[in-house]
């Protein structure tokens, strides 16, 4: 029974929730006449806390509203994980300087409203809403990245994310313009079906699987589209924005850009390899393509690991060291996709959520140091082990994190990562990755070495504690170690999530 | 005329859109190269819905309902990015791309 | 007839994108982008998108090309350049893949389409307001559109308002 | 408090001292003595709950693993939080606790950030015991890393001079040996039939030989060495880094020379130990045919590492590294026993880690007594102690004596029982490692006659007696190192019948 | 003869001999210094306990005669459990031998315990020597009941400790420090050589108790047709090297000169009566285990040593050096007489050795006590000063150059008869070699040591001022003196051969005479006793005329026979000899430093540097492969991505789009490459 306008409303209240939100914020700022940038963001809070309630309230059978939106458990967990990373976000936002005192209002609705972006791109299958839903988070952070506005390198990070990403969307609305051409239609699944599908071969004239016959066209159009969420990803063919983008960018956008948005990209990637990828059922074709396409990922994912490991090596600015290592995180989580079966997106899934937890801690501390250090140099934090014994403590166990030392959540993410991809029989891809960790070692040390070991710089004297940047990395350290030894609630929530897919 | 040639026509304007923003040297030259870009790929679309459903009917207008969208997409990427280069403009003083490179290795 | 036509539309596309490339001057290719919006509005009559077409001509010419033309003015004229040859080199380094990519896609691709003479097209205009409004059509990415614009407003704005009050830190850390 | 008992025993000892962390974590730096109070408190707890087991709760007729708890951790891949304590891991873990407790009020001496100091102190002994109480392969390496990092920390910033390469030098050894044990677990846990973590269960897999590989290579060779072998190699490798064995040794002297006194005694007493129980509990077991054809080579490498040992520490002049090579010598009497594989030389071996323990331990402290009053540690700037302090003399070199192998003291019965029990099978090699006994008497008494003995320098006149403090962490030791010189029931009774049950696990089918 | 009743409470006394000086000596470390007197009646108390029950048990046993008395209390105490072949326990076993032993030491140990209260009186570790002299007292004592080789061995040990810490007594004297680190090495060296004896006949027959030992030989000798099989005679050479290192025979005698550092008790107690003799004492008890031809080497080394310790002690200037040699030289008989097969004798000479030895060093630490100097030169014409050590020393003398109804003659004799009949049976030049050397060793005997007498004792005072001072030290010394002095004279009549030679019977391995063999023993003796009187007097007169009537004057001798001299004086060079080879080849592999204990001072660090390197070196590479080959890993891929970087990350965002677009087609391409 065609469910009816009202159902479908509530199917999208949260997103609704949040948008409404965000224009409640700007509306607010300005009946504040931009005074009380603090209280705007709370409202901001509040909007995100509603957004999860509605989505909390929501009944689990999957569904799908006004023909293109599905809302599903994997879509919940995703939405969920955009929301948690939105809160820390705003937090972040309160006590980072590098944002301008009065421009709150615009930073909250543009920051909501690129979760909106982020809520539809992990709800659809559909090519059109996954344009829109794309483009609204893409415009919100070129903005976002250049929201610090006499800073020069906030300018020139908003101008280089923009212009890759104008260019990255543009070949991936090409691709996907010719993915429309060969399918004829605009929802993924339904092309699934329509590729497994049997059409005459041009050349032998008789009944023959379409795979085999339009399989190299649609693989071209395949890549194409993968340029999209490559760039998102921050993979490695499309990665070269990120280290200036990550860098020049506010930090709390930069937290953004490395979780939230990360994050629904990957999200939407899973949903539409799922999607997409042809069951064996649809004959053998099928399956050499979806092993061809695995292995690319796999490819991919091995170069992203290296380079981003590689690269971290010589870093001097704590964000861009960060910058490098979430592209090499992003590596790591590409070969739970690359596995292209359900066990393997689990453990992306689940990477993920161990993800959030140190990288968000790790920008966090960039946060807390610069407040207190003036600058982003790893050189100017030597010494401040000292002087700032708890969130120095958070930093080891983020990077022990980080590298994959047990009993930490890292160690855990990538064990399971490990087995999976060993059991889908990307051996070699195993080996590098642990090879990757070994290297990521000594950049992460690096930092515990300048906090501990090494004589006090001059910067670290006037160092004053902010309690409640403390706390928030208080409650990250929680996590990364109570995940560490019982990782089987957000491991169980992953693997049911993941069933939605298939 | 076939469906071919409209995809060689998009292809063209797409080649020339890619090789305007990486080729030139002035900011608005991307702008442009972006809107070339968009174009073909709505070229494309209402190319693929016209042959893909001569009859009309929902299937024929899904491309132009798209290539609808996309101008929509292209008018606001256009507003952002001529606001993004005339603030980096104000504070570099420039529009050649390569003058803005704090942010290096 | 109708061959005709989309050889005439086609050259005046393609035509207006080359020069718009080639030519020294800013304004000059400004103009010749012109040229190349009103050939794709003719390409999208003659496929039977008459609604599109009329959209193409006002949003295009009307809207982006006039922004476009705003930045030129408000941005210094730069000394317009010399090395075109380098231009043409890129343009060769982007054609040959692309061409050989497309041309692959082609020969392996089959069309879901009909050959043969099409039935000549019925204006759409009422159908395409219809399918945003319909529950089960595009309603969503209508709306979202709506929120999109909104969004690249507010955007837009907050950069371009002077005057930029001088960022805590000073000027440039 | 019904909650309280129900928590088996043995997690109580492992999961105290975190608890101890966790109180130290909350109390203000400042407070240096509550810190230190909670530290003695926690330690001599576990102690006390040790010994507690030691003598009641543990039946040491049977060679079985008692006390056995299970608990699921991630059901998922089968790892469950296994814990149990039998023969060989009781003394050892006995040791363990007794060692920490002592190595407290000798770091009172500490005074840059305490409370850091006493939270990592309290980490490692959670990590240490951990070890010893795992049953779950799983669980063991995750312990083996969680004693890992704070061992970095606590050289890294409380060492001596070139503490920075010291501390990395140690982390980048016991990573490469961890990391090959990794390897190692999962190759097992892939190729054992119903995967599984669990260590009887591999062994009991491994004795009738289904761990040999087939499911996971083809075969079960790679590179023309059976699956077993490698095994074995990265086992062992893993393992003799921790010994530390010949060629992997030479990350000891600068753990030891940089480390803070309290840290090398539990390096010394304790960390060492775990190579050899590891080899006890997983190596061996895990591979008996690969142990079996590798018993010479074994045996090979322990006499090198006597023999070399003592040479060196022949030739030392910085008193706290020529302790550090004895203990390597020493460790090589525990290897020669193990590869022997007779029920006197197994037993000589396991008893030589207590007593190496014991002694080592005692040695260290000594060491440390000197170093705060000299504030060096160069034997031959030394003369004449003994005039000014004659109990400190007696103390050390009934310590010195130990380690010696003087019968009637601790160190000899480990030492002949090895020995004896080793020369039925490698006669030769037995021989040459007398030279190594001789050799430690040498350099050992050479050390005396240039510290204690001789005139006294008039620099050292004024150095004070040794403090009733220092005499607290000794005195238990020096009890012990005659208690099981006279007494090796003590021990003995205990490690017998689970050797035993060891022997029947690797004996040739 | 009727059995003796041996019966719980005897082995309780027993067990109590060894057991109390122990007590004694943690009593003494631990409280006893705190004491009155220092705490030195403690351990005095307990040997005169030992003593008296020692000479009970011992008196109980002559009460009736039964040369084959063994009895024993197996398991007392159980030290290393398991199953019975791998159970190591102590007993006590109780037989003739150790009779005699057990009431000899107590006594001897209680005399000289007396005799150090006088002697160490005032001296700053007082507390402490009493609590070392009682340990050692302890090894001693239980290494004679001891029934197993592993307690025999930990009370062995037990007795080198205590000699290290007696010896460096005087810590303050580097030589002190250095001599008894020297006599603990050389000893352990002998030691270890014990252990791997013991080691081996463990191995094979898996017992350590000598009565299981003892009773499996004749199995084993059957099974390998008569003959001593291969890893016997080893083990049995390898037991008797333990007896060379611990009585200071000749390859390992070095340390006893030195260890006269030690104060005199010390050299009295353990360097003439008690520790040296319990090599002997192992000797007898592994003699089963010595086939025909270790014998014949036994009594090679024993004799040989004899001999060249005498030639030596000729020419020694220090009273304390003159009598250690003549220690080791007497020690060398007692092996010699065993090795001949002679066991009875060798231990009767031990016995009276251990008195008069004893005495003689007493005595000389009363004059050392007297006149403050251990240099001959500088004594003389003591005799009217110290008439009683004068008289006690003079009877020792007596009965050590084997002047006959003295105590030293009939045991000596015994020992030179049985190498007769020794050498009488073999008949080779081999064999004779034992009695040639020990009758030119007992002529050179009564030589030294009369030199001894009349240098101290007679003539004109040399030095003046120390000749004022002399006097005759108080009771508590000259007690043991006499007592000592007493069975120097009355040893042999009291023990007499038949009490010793019927105690042979009874020893394991010990071949009775009958008939023909008996005919050349009676024969021997007679020849023996008639040769050892013409030598002895031989050498009084020689000492005689050499010191006392001037007839020659010794150092016109000395440079007529110049280099022999003095390579004799210089102790043949042994130490020098021991320092360039066996030390030096062990310094070699470390590296260490060239002259072992002559050059401690100076030059050692460079060389110390030396053997870092050479360590260094061996194990470095590995270091460096892992720490250093990580770090510089990392710096080359830092160097090398570097450079990368610099290529592609321009900051240009044009050519992050090239860049990004060449990406995406050769993605493209790798996949339709790969279809």
């Amino acid at each position: 029974m065609p469910s009816t306008y009202a159902e479908d409303l509530a199917r999208i209240l949260p997103e609704t929730v949040l948008a409404l939100g965000a224009c409640f914020a700007l509306v607010a700022d300005l009946l504040w006449k931009g005074r009380e940038s603090r209280r705007v963001g709370t409202i901001a809070l509040i909007a995100i806390a509603a957004s999860v309630f509605a989505l909390l309230r929501q009944e689990p059978r999957p569904a799908i509203a006004f023909g293109m939106v599905t809302v599903d458990g994997f879509g919940a967990l995703f939405k969920v994980f955009v929301a948690a990373t939105l809160a820390v976000v705003v937090l972040f936002a309160h006590s980072s300087r590098e944002l301008p005192r009065h421009g709150a209002g615009e930073f909250y609705f543009l920051l909501l409203s690129a979760g909106v972006g982020a809520y539809f791109l992990v709800s659809t299958t559909n090519l059109l809403l996954l344009v829109l839903a794309l483009e609204l988070l893409g415009l919100a952070s070129y903005v976002l990245a250049g929201f610090a506005k006499g800073d020069r390198r906030s300018a020139e990070a908003a101008l280089k994310y923009l212009v890759f990403g104008a260019a990255a969307t543009g070949v991936m609305l090409f691709g996907l313009s010719i993915l429309f051409g060969l399918t004829g239609s605009l929802d993924a699944r339904e092309m699934a079906s329509i590729l497994a599908g049997k059409a005459a071969d041009p050349a032998s004239g008789e009944a023959v699987d379409r795979f085999r016959v339009a399989g190299p066209a649609v693989a071209i159009a395949v890549v194409l589209a993968f340029v999209g969420f490559g760039y998102k990803v921050s993979a490695v063919p499309f990665h070269w924005w990120a280290p200036d983008v990550y860098e020049g960018a506010p930090t709390p956008v930069t937290t953004f850009l490395a979780v939230a948005s990360k994050g629904a990209a990957f999200g939407a990637l899973l949903r539409f390899s799922a999607a997409l990828l042809p069951s064996p059922a649809m004959g053998e074709g099928a399956a050499a393509f979806s092993g061809k396409l695995g292995s690319l990922l796999a490819l991919i994912s091995a170069v992203t690991m290296t380079l981003g490991n590689l690269a971290a090596l010589r870093q001097t600015n704590l964000k861009r060291l960060l910058a490098y290592s979430s592209i090499a995180h992003a590596g790591y989580t590409l070969m739970g996709v690359a596995t292209l079966e359900p066990g393997g997106f689990e453990t992306s899934v689940f990477y993920l959520f161990a993800y959030y937890f140190m990288n968000l801690g790790a920008f966090g501390a960039v946060i807390y140091f610069a407040r207190s250090t003036g600058n982003e140099d790893i050189d100017s934090l030597r010494g401040l082990g000292w002087r700032a014994p708890f969130v120095s403590g958070c930093v080891v166990v983020f990077l022990l994190s980080l590298v994959g030392i047990p009993p930490t959540v890292g160690f855990f993410g990538k064990w399971y990562l490990f087995l999976a991809a060993w059991n889908a029989g990307f051996g070699w891809l195993t080996v590098v990755a642990a090879l990757n960790a070994v290297v990521s070692l000594f950049y992460y040390f690096r930092i515990v070495k300048a906090l501990y070991f090494s004589p006090e710089s001059e910067a670290v004297f006037h160092h004053r504690p902010v309690p409640s940047l403390a706390a928030i990395l208080g409650l990250l350290t929680v996590g990364t170690f109570w995940f560490g030894p019982f990782p089987e609630t957000i491991r169980a929530a992953c693997a049911e999530s993941v069933r939605f897919l298939f | 005329m076939s469906l071919g040639a409209y995809l060689a026509v998009a292809t063209a304007l797409f080649v020339l859109g890619l090789a305007m923003m990486i080729a030139r040297r002035n900011l608005l030259y991307v702008l442009m190269g972006i809107e070339l870009i968009l174009n073909a790929a709505n070229l494309n679309f209402v190319a693929f819905a016209r042959y893909a459903a001569p009859a009309g009917g929902e299937a024929a207008l899904r491309g132009q309902v798209f290539a609808l969208i996309v101008i929509l997409l292209a008018v606001a990427e256009a507003a952002v990015a001529l606001a993004i280069v005339l603030h980096a403009y104000s504070l570099f003083d420039t529009v050649r791309p390569e003058e803005p490179d704090l942010l290096r290795e | 007839m109708e061959r005709i036509a989309f050889a005439l539309f086609a050259a005046i596309a393609v035509g207006g994108g080359l020069v718009a490339l080639f030519h020294r001057s800013i304004v000059h290719s400004a103009f010749a982008l012109m040229g190349t919006f009103l050939g794709i509005s003719g390409l999208f009559v003659l496929l039977g998108a008459d609604f599109l077409a009329v959209v193409q001509l006002l949003i295009y010419v009307g809207g982006i090309l006039v922004l476009i033309l705003f930045g030129l003015m408000l941005t210094k004229p730069d000394p317009s350049e010399r090395k075109l040859r380098r231009v043409l080199l890129v343009l060769a380094a982007v054609a040959v893949p692309a061409a050989i990519l497309v041309a692959r896609i082609a020969s392996a691709a089959r069309w879901a389409a009909a050959e043969g003479p099409l039935p000549d097209p019925k204006p759409a205009a009422r159908e395409i307001g219809f399918l945003f409004l319909l529950k089960d059509a595009y309603l969503i990415p209508f709306e979202l559109a709506a929120f999109l614009l909104t969004v690249a407003l507010v955007g837009a704005v907050f950069l371009a308002r002077q005057p930029h009050p001088p960022p805590p830190g000073g000027e440039d850390r | 408090m019904g909650w309280l008992s129900s928590i088996d025993v043995l997690t109580w000892i492992v999961f105290l001292p975190a608890l101890g962390m966790a109180a130290v974590m909350l109390l203000p730096s400042a407070s240096k003595r509550a810190i230190r109070g909670v530290a003695v408190l926690v330690t001599v707890l576990a102690f006390a709950l040790n010994l507690y087991v030691y003598v009641a709760k543990f039946d040491r007729w049977s060679g079985a693993m008692q006390l056995v708890t299970e608990a699921n951790w991630i059901p998922a891949f089968d790892i469950f939080y296994r814990v149990g304590v039998d023969g060989i891991s009781l003394p050892l873990l006995l040791l363990n606790t007794l060692l920490f407790a002592l190595a407290v009020p000798a770091s009172f001496g500490i005074e840059r950030g305490v409370k850091g100091y006493f939270a990592l102190f309290l980490l490692l002994e959670t990590g240490v015991s951990g070890v010893f109480v795992s049953l779950d392969f799983f669980l063991f390496f995750v312990f083996w890393e969680v004693m890992l990092l704070p061992m970095y920390f606590l050289i890294g910033i409380w060492g001596g001079p070139r503490k920075e390469y010291a501390a990395i030098k140690f982390f980048l050894y016991t990573l490469v040996g961890s990391v090959l044990m990794l390897v190692a677990m999962v190759a097992c846990y892939l190729d054992a039939v119903p995967h599984t973590f669990d260590l009887l269960k591999l062994q009991e897999l491994a004795r009738n030989g289904q761990l040999d590989g087939t499911r996971l290579l083809h075969g079960g060779i790679l590179l023309g060495l059976p699956f077993q072998t490698w095994l074995f190699a990265f086992l062992f490798i893993g393992f003799a880094i921790k010994v530390p064995v010949f060629p992997f040794h030479t990350w000891l002297p600068d753990a030891h020379v940089e480390a803070p006194t309290p840290i090398s005694v539990i390096l010394a007493g304790i960390l060492l130990k775990l190579g050899g129980y590891g080899m006890l509990r997983i190596n061996f077991p895990f591979a008996p045919q690969a142990f079996q054809d590798a018993g010479t080579f074994l045996a090979l490498l322990g006499v090198i590492n006597i023999v070399y040992g003592a040479f060196v520490a022949m030739a030392q002049t910085d008193f706290k590294k020529l302790v550090a090579y004895s203990s390597v010598s020493h460790m090589g009497y525990m290897l020669l026993g193990f590869a022997a594989g007779t029920t006197w030389s197994v037993n000589g071996a396991m008893l030589q880690m207590l007593t190496h323990g014991v002694s080592s331990a005692m040695l260290f402290l000594v060491v440390g007594v000197i170093y705060d009053r000299a504030h060096h540690r160069d034997i031959a700037r030394f003369g004449g102690l003994s005039q000014r302090m004659p109990f400190y003399f007696g103390l050390s070199s009934l310590g010195i004596f130990t380690s010696l192998g003087l019968p009637g003291l601790a160190g000899f019965v480990s030492e002949a029982m090895s020995l004896a029990g080793s020369y039925e099978k490698f006669p030769t090699l037995v021989v040459i490692s007398v030279i190594g006994v001789v050799i430690t008497a040498a350099f050992f008494l050479w050390t005396i006659q240039r510290v204690f003995l001789g005139p006294l320098d008039e620099k050292y006149a004024s150095l004070p007696e040794i403090s009733a403090r220092e005499v607290v962490s000794q005195a238990p030791l020096a009890v012990l190192c005659v208690a099981l010189g006279i007494f090796p029931v003590l021990v003995l009774n205990w490690q017998m019948p689970a050797i035993e049950t060891f022997l029947r696990l690797i004996a040739p089918k | 003869m009727a059995d003796i009743v041996f019966d719980g409470g005897d082995f309780a006394r027993l067990a109590a001999v060894p057991l109390i000086p122990l007590g004694a000596f943690f009593v003494q470390t631990l409280v006893g210094r705190f004491g009155p007197r220092k705490g030195d009646w403690i351990p005095v108390g307990a040997l005169a306990i030992a003593a008296a029950l020692g000479i009970f048990e011992f008196a109980k046993c002559l009460t009736v005669w039964n040369p084959g008395f063994r009895v024993e209390w197996k398991e007392a105490f159980d030290w290393i459990p398991g199953p019975a072949e791998s159970r190591a326990s102590f007993g006590i076993l109780y037989d003739n031998l150790s009779a005699t032993m057990t009431a000899a030491v107590g006594l001897i140990a209680f005399l000289i315990h007396l005799f150090s209260v006088g002697y160490m009186h005032g001296d700053r570790r007082y507390a402490s020597f009493f609590a070392h002299l009682c340990l050692f007292s302890f090894g001693m004592l239980g290494l004679v009941l001891s029934d197993n080789f592993l307690s025999f061995f930990a009370c062995w040990e037990v007795m080198g400790l205590c000699s290290y810490l007696l010896i460096g007594h005087f810590s303050e004297k580097p030589s002190a420090a250095a001599a008894c680190k020297k006599a603990f090495l050389t000893t352990r060296i002998g030691d270890v050589c014990l252990f791997l004896g013991i080691a081996i006949l463990w191995t094979r027959l898996h017992t350590f108790r000598f009565t299981e030992l003892w009773d499996a030989v004749p199995r084993v000798l059957a099974e390998n047709g008569g003959a001593y099989p291969g890893w016997l005679v080893t083990a049995g050479l390898l037991i008797f090297a333990g007896a060379v290192g611990k009585s200071a025979q000749f390859p390992l005698h070095v340390w006893l000169p030195d260890a006269m550092e030690g104060p005199t008790p010390v050299s009295a107690m353990i360097h003439a009566a008690t520790m040296v003799a319990a090599g002997v004492f192992l000797t007898a008890r592994a003699f089963l285990f010595l086939s025909p031809e270790a014998r014949i080497a036994v009594a090679l080394v024993g004799s040989f040593t004899a001999i060249f310790a005498a030639t030596i002690g000729i020419c020694q200037t220090d009273i304390k050096r003159v009598l250690a040699y003549s220690t080791v030289s007497q020690l060398g008989f007692m092996i010699a007489g065993i090795g001949v097969g002679g066991i009875a004798a060798g231990l009767f000479h031990m016995v009276t050795h251990a008195a008069f030895k004893a005495c003689l060093f007493l005595g000389s630490g009363s004059v050392i006590h007297a006149v403050h100097t251990q240099e001959m030169p500088q004594m003389g014409g003591l005799r009217r000063r110290m008439p009683i050590t004068y008289g006690t020393m003079l009877v020792s003398t007596l009965a050590i150059a084997g002047v006959p109804l003295f105590a030293g003659f009939y045991s000596k004799d015994a020992i030179l008869s049985s190498t007769l009949v020794h050498a009488m049976e073999h008949g080779s030049i081999l064999h004779a070699l034992p009695a040639i050397f020990l009758f030119t060793a007992a002529g050179m005997t009564a030589f030294y040591m009369f030199r001894l007498i009349l240098l101290t004792f007679h003539g004109e005072p040399r030095d003046a001022h120390k000749f004022e001072h002399a006097h005759e030290s108080p009771w508590v010394m000259t007690v043991p003196l006499t007592i000592l002095g007493f069975f120097a004279v009355t040893g042999g009549w009291i023990f007499g051969e038949n009490w010793f030679l019927e105690l042979g019977k009874g020893l394991p391995g010990m071949v009775v005479a009958e008939g023909e063999a008996a005919h050349h023993e009676h024969e021997a003796h007679g020849i023996a006793m008639w040769g050892s009187i013409g030598v002895a007097g031989a050498g009084i007169l020689l000492a005689f005329a050499f010191y006392q009537w001037r007839k020659f004057s010794a150092a016109a001798w000395a440079e007529r026979w110049g280099p022999v001299h003095r390579w004799v004086k210089n102790k043949y060079y042994v130490d020098e000899f021991y320092l360039a080879t066996v030390v030096r080849f062990v310094m070699f592999l470390t590296a260490v430093q060239r002259w072992f204990d002559v050059w401690i001072v100076d030059g050692l660090v460079n060389l110390v540097g030396g053997i870092g390197r050479a360590a260094a070196a061996v194990s470095g590479w590995f270091d460096r492969w892992v720490v250093d080959g990580a770090v510089n890993l990392v710096g080359w891929l830092t160097q090398l991505w570097g450079g990368v970087a610099r290529l592609f990350q321009t900051g240009r965002v044009q050519t992050y789009v090239a860049w990004g677009v060449a990406g995406a087609v050769g993605a493209a391409s790798v996949v339709l490459w790969m279809a």
